[in-house]
């Protein structure tokens, strides 16, 4: 099986050497073709131009939520089949997966300035990705905490399969709270019809878009793999001077 | 809503975008020079991992 | 001179290492922010008129409990012991400690809240009048909460009991703060006197502060 | 360090929590003298140095620092011119070998202090490898031998060394040893408090507390 192959670190890295040129390539072509895409899309009946937002703000959304499951599944392989990559594919997917939320806020935010006439709603769906958000942040946060790799890796995974079990929780308890104050009058973002011309951008961007996250997590991934052995040098020239 | 009106929001928002996943480029492709950079230290300072030459290694 | 800009130096350097904990202080205080809105209702207008307390209350919250750590982890690890022997007063060493814990969170929350006034739908300008006061006022936080730092070290007890010894001191500072927001967004009071006030409280936190925190430690010492 | 300086305890009493450690101490060190504190677990020997560096109340007697160039500058305390070396090594983990030697030689130091004092400090306890290393990296022994370089990078007239040899295997106590040596040489005094003998030739002892 492949990933037995690259189990081994040293192999990893000369696999992302030579992945990684292809990948960024071709996620530049896809991006350059999605964006000549979108400025030919037509507006929205409803929304006008602003609608063109939505070709980076839901496929963001997506990778926002891709990669809480790249987390939750590299925190199995930590947890169960301690998988020697696991760690660095957890920690390596938290940084990606908290810009590409931040770029799903942000561009919601810009949306809903023409649409509510306000930076900021809490709508539901909006305010999930918020949480999200901050659940990456707050795994970011405890990886900077712990010194010793391996176990900030168990603390690290304990935590996203948390967070992987209570999203659903959270989300059903947002879409309450917030049907509870508001009905649902206010126009939501992205909403679940979209018109087949405005349906082709949408895919192509987000294919480009998976394909940045890809090639930015094996980037990720890779510098950390060098901060492992940056590390183990230290902990060697210690080892060598005297009185250790 | 004609497209006039909301042009900036548009802009802004592809502009935010490509700010924020290209501070995470820019901090991946600095980060790595800076950890390729330390190892080449490491090496001529003649700190090697066991794994890479065994046969050298004092330990 | 040269003494006291090494101690400020190496206090912001560990503050920003990782592990620090400088930007988890933020992150605390935009979780507080957060909070509001899930406990009231996502009711904008009524957002609006509580954001800037809600914001003051987060600041707070988030610059008394990264104060914990500030004296407790050089009395753990023997710092304190040798940062008195000197001809160096206590007091200088501790306003100094307290100035590198301002810069590495007192700052960075009243610079963070204009973007976190957003979510309570305190947008603008009014974002950045609450800003103004928090950086007005957020130094009288960091060094009345240096009392209880001192305090809690000597007593070694920590968190909690630092928050329930420093929170009433800090009362004054909530008032003026929350006061001079509300007036620069809404009026009908003149922003300048609460304000003044507050600009005050923060000058005499500057003198009470060190002088306080460096003699309950000296106290404490046994 | 020229000048012959003396350090004299009268009639010091120690309490601690209620309870009296010591009481009626008496000794006297001058230039280039070691004194031994020994005695038993409690007996007040962490105690007494941390009364020595002004970090315990004197609850009563008397101690006294007198002769070189401090006699007209009474605003002088004893912990300015003492180093105290105690149980932990008041080391930062985040910060490197080198900041964390530094930092203190700024802060203890009277002098203006160039950088080569820490590096040649750093070389004399065997720590010149590992510079930009993180402390945090480093073992007990290592970490112990980062304080060690303190007293040696900074001048001071009195060693207060709680336990010094803890920590440290032979190598180190060896470095230690000619350290202290040196540090006598040049008209240094030093109170250790130990269990272990220390091979210092003309040391005196100072048994504190009931005989065992």
């Amino acid at each position: 099986m492949a990933l037995i192959d690259y189990a081994n670190p040293s192999k990893f890295l000369s696999f992302a050497d030579r992945v990684l040129p292809w990948l960024i390539g071709c996620a530049a072509l896809a991006l350059a073709f999605g964006i000549n895409q979108v400025y030919g899309a037509p507006d929205d009946y409803q929304q006008g131009a602003t609608v063109k937002i939505m070709f980076v703000h839901v496929p963001a959304a997506w990778l926002a939520m891709f990669g809480w499951g790249v987390m939750s599944i590299a925190a199995l392989g930590t947890l169960v089949w301690r998988h020697p990559l696991a760690d660095v594919a957890g920690k390596a997917a938290a940084p990606v997966g908290a810009a590409f939320t931040l770029t799903c806020l942000v561009t919601g935010s810009l949306w809903g300035r023409p649409m509510w006439g306000t930076y900021w709603v809490w709508d539901a769906r909006l305010t999930s990705v918020f949480i999200l958000f901050l659940m990456y942040l707050g795994v970011i946060a405890l990886w900077r905490t712990i010194d010793e790799p391996s176990r900030a890796a168990r603390a690290a995974a304990i935590l996203t399969l948390a967070g992987a079990v209570n999203l659903p929780i959270i989300k059903f308890s947002v879409d309450w709270w917030n049907t509870l104050h508001q009905p649902a009058s206010v126009l939501r973002l992205g909403g679940p019809t979209i018109h087949p011309d405005l349906l082709a951008p949408l895919l192509i961007m987000a294919f480009a878009l998976a394909l940045l996250f890809f090639a930015l997590h094996l980037a990720v991934m890779r510098n950390e793999i060098l901060r492992r052995r940056v590390r183990t040098m230290h902990l060697l020239q210690a080892q060598a001077a005297p009185g250790s | 809503m004609n497209l006039a009106s909301h042009a900036d929001f548009i802009v802004a928002a592809y502009g935010a975008a490509a700010a924020i996943l290209g501070v995470l480029i820019l901090w991946v492709m600095f980060d790595y020079r800076a950890l390729r950079r330390t190892l080449a230290e490491f090496e001529d300072e003649g700190v090697t991992r066991r794994s890479d030459h065994t046969a050298r290694s004092p330990l | 001179m040269k003494a006291l800009a090494a101690l400020f130096m190496r206090d912001v350097r560990i503050a920003m290492r990782a592990g620090g904990g400088a930007s988890v202080a933020v992150l605390f205080f935009l979780i507080v922010v957060t909070l509001t809105p899930f406990a009231v209702g996502p009711d904008l207008p009524l957002l609006k008129r509580i954001g800037p307390a809600m914001l003051w209350i987060g600041a707070l919250l988030a610059s008394l409990l990264a104060l914990d750590r500030l004296l407790a982890a050089d009395r753990d690890d023997g710092s304190l012991d040798l940062l008195g022997m000197t001809a160096m007063p206590l007091e200088l060493a501790v306003a100094v400690k307290g100035l590198a814990h301002w810069l590495t969170t007192g700052l960075p929350l009243a610079i963070a809240a204009p973007l976190f006034a957003l979510f309570l739908n305190v947008d603008g300008s009014a974002g950045f009048a609450v800003a103004l006061t928090l950086l007005a006022g957020t130094p009288a936080l960091t060094f009345f909460g240096l009392i209880g730092a001192a305090l809690t070290v000597t007593l070694r007890r920590g968190g909690l009991l630092l928050s329930v010894l420093v929170l009433p001191l800090t009362i004054p500072v909530l008032i003026f703060g929350v006061a001079a927001s509300n007036a620069a967004i809404a009026g009908p009071l003149d922003f300048g006197t609460p304000f003044t006030i507050l600009c005050a409280l923060s000058l005499i936190s500057f003198v009470i502060g060190p002088f306080a925190a460096a003699m309950a430690l000296r106290h404490g010492q046994e | 360090m020229a000048d012959s300086l003396s350090l004299a305890a009268e009639d010091l009493v120690c309490r601690r929590g209620g309870r009296e450690v010591f009481s009626g101490l008496h000794f006297t060190l001058s230039s280039g003298q070691a004194l031994a504190v020994t005695g038993r677990n409690g007996a007040g020997k962490s105690s007494l140095l941390r009364m020595i560096a002004g970090l315990l109340r004197i609850e009563a007697g008397r101690l006294v620092l007198s002769g070189g160039d401090l006699d007209g500058d009474l605003e002088r305390s004893i912990g300015e011119e003492a180093h105290y070396l105690g149980h932990q090594d008041a080391l930062k983990p985040s910060l490197s070998v080198i900041e964390n030697l530094e930092f203190w030689s700024a802060w203890l130091g009277r002098a203006e202090l160039g950088g080569g004092e820490c590096r040649a400090a750093l070389g004399a306890v065997g720590l010149e490898t590992l510079g930009r290393l993180p402390a945090a990296y480093l073992s007990a022994g290592q970490k112990r031998r980062l304080s060690l370089a303190r007293l040696v990078a900074i001048p001071r007239p009195i060693w207060l060394l709680d336990e010094p040899s803890s920590a440290l295997d032979a190598a180190a106590q060896t470095t230690l040893l000619v350290l202290m040596r040196e540090h006598l040489a040049k008209g240094g005094m030093i109170l250790a408090a130990t269990h272990a003998a220390i091979g210092i030739d003309g040391i005196r002892e100072l048994r504190i507390g009931p005989a065992a």
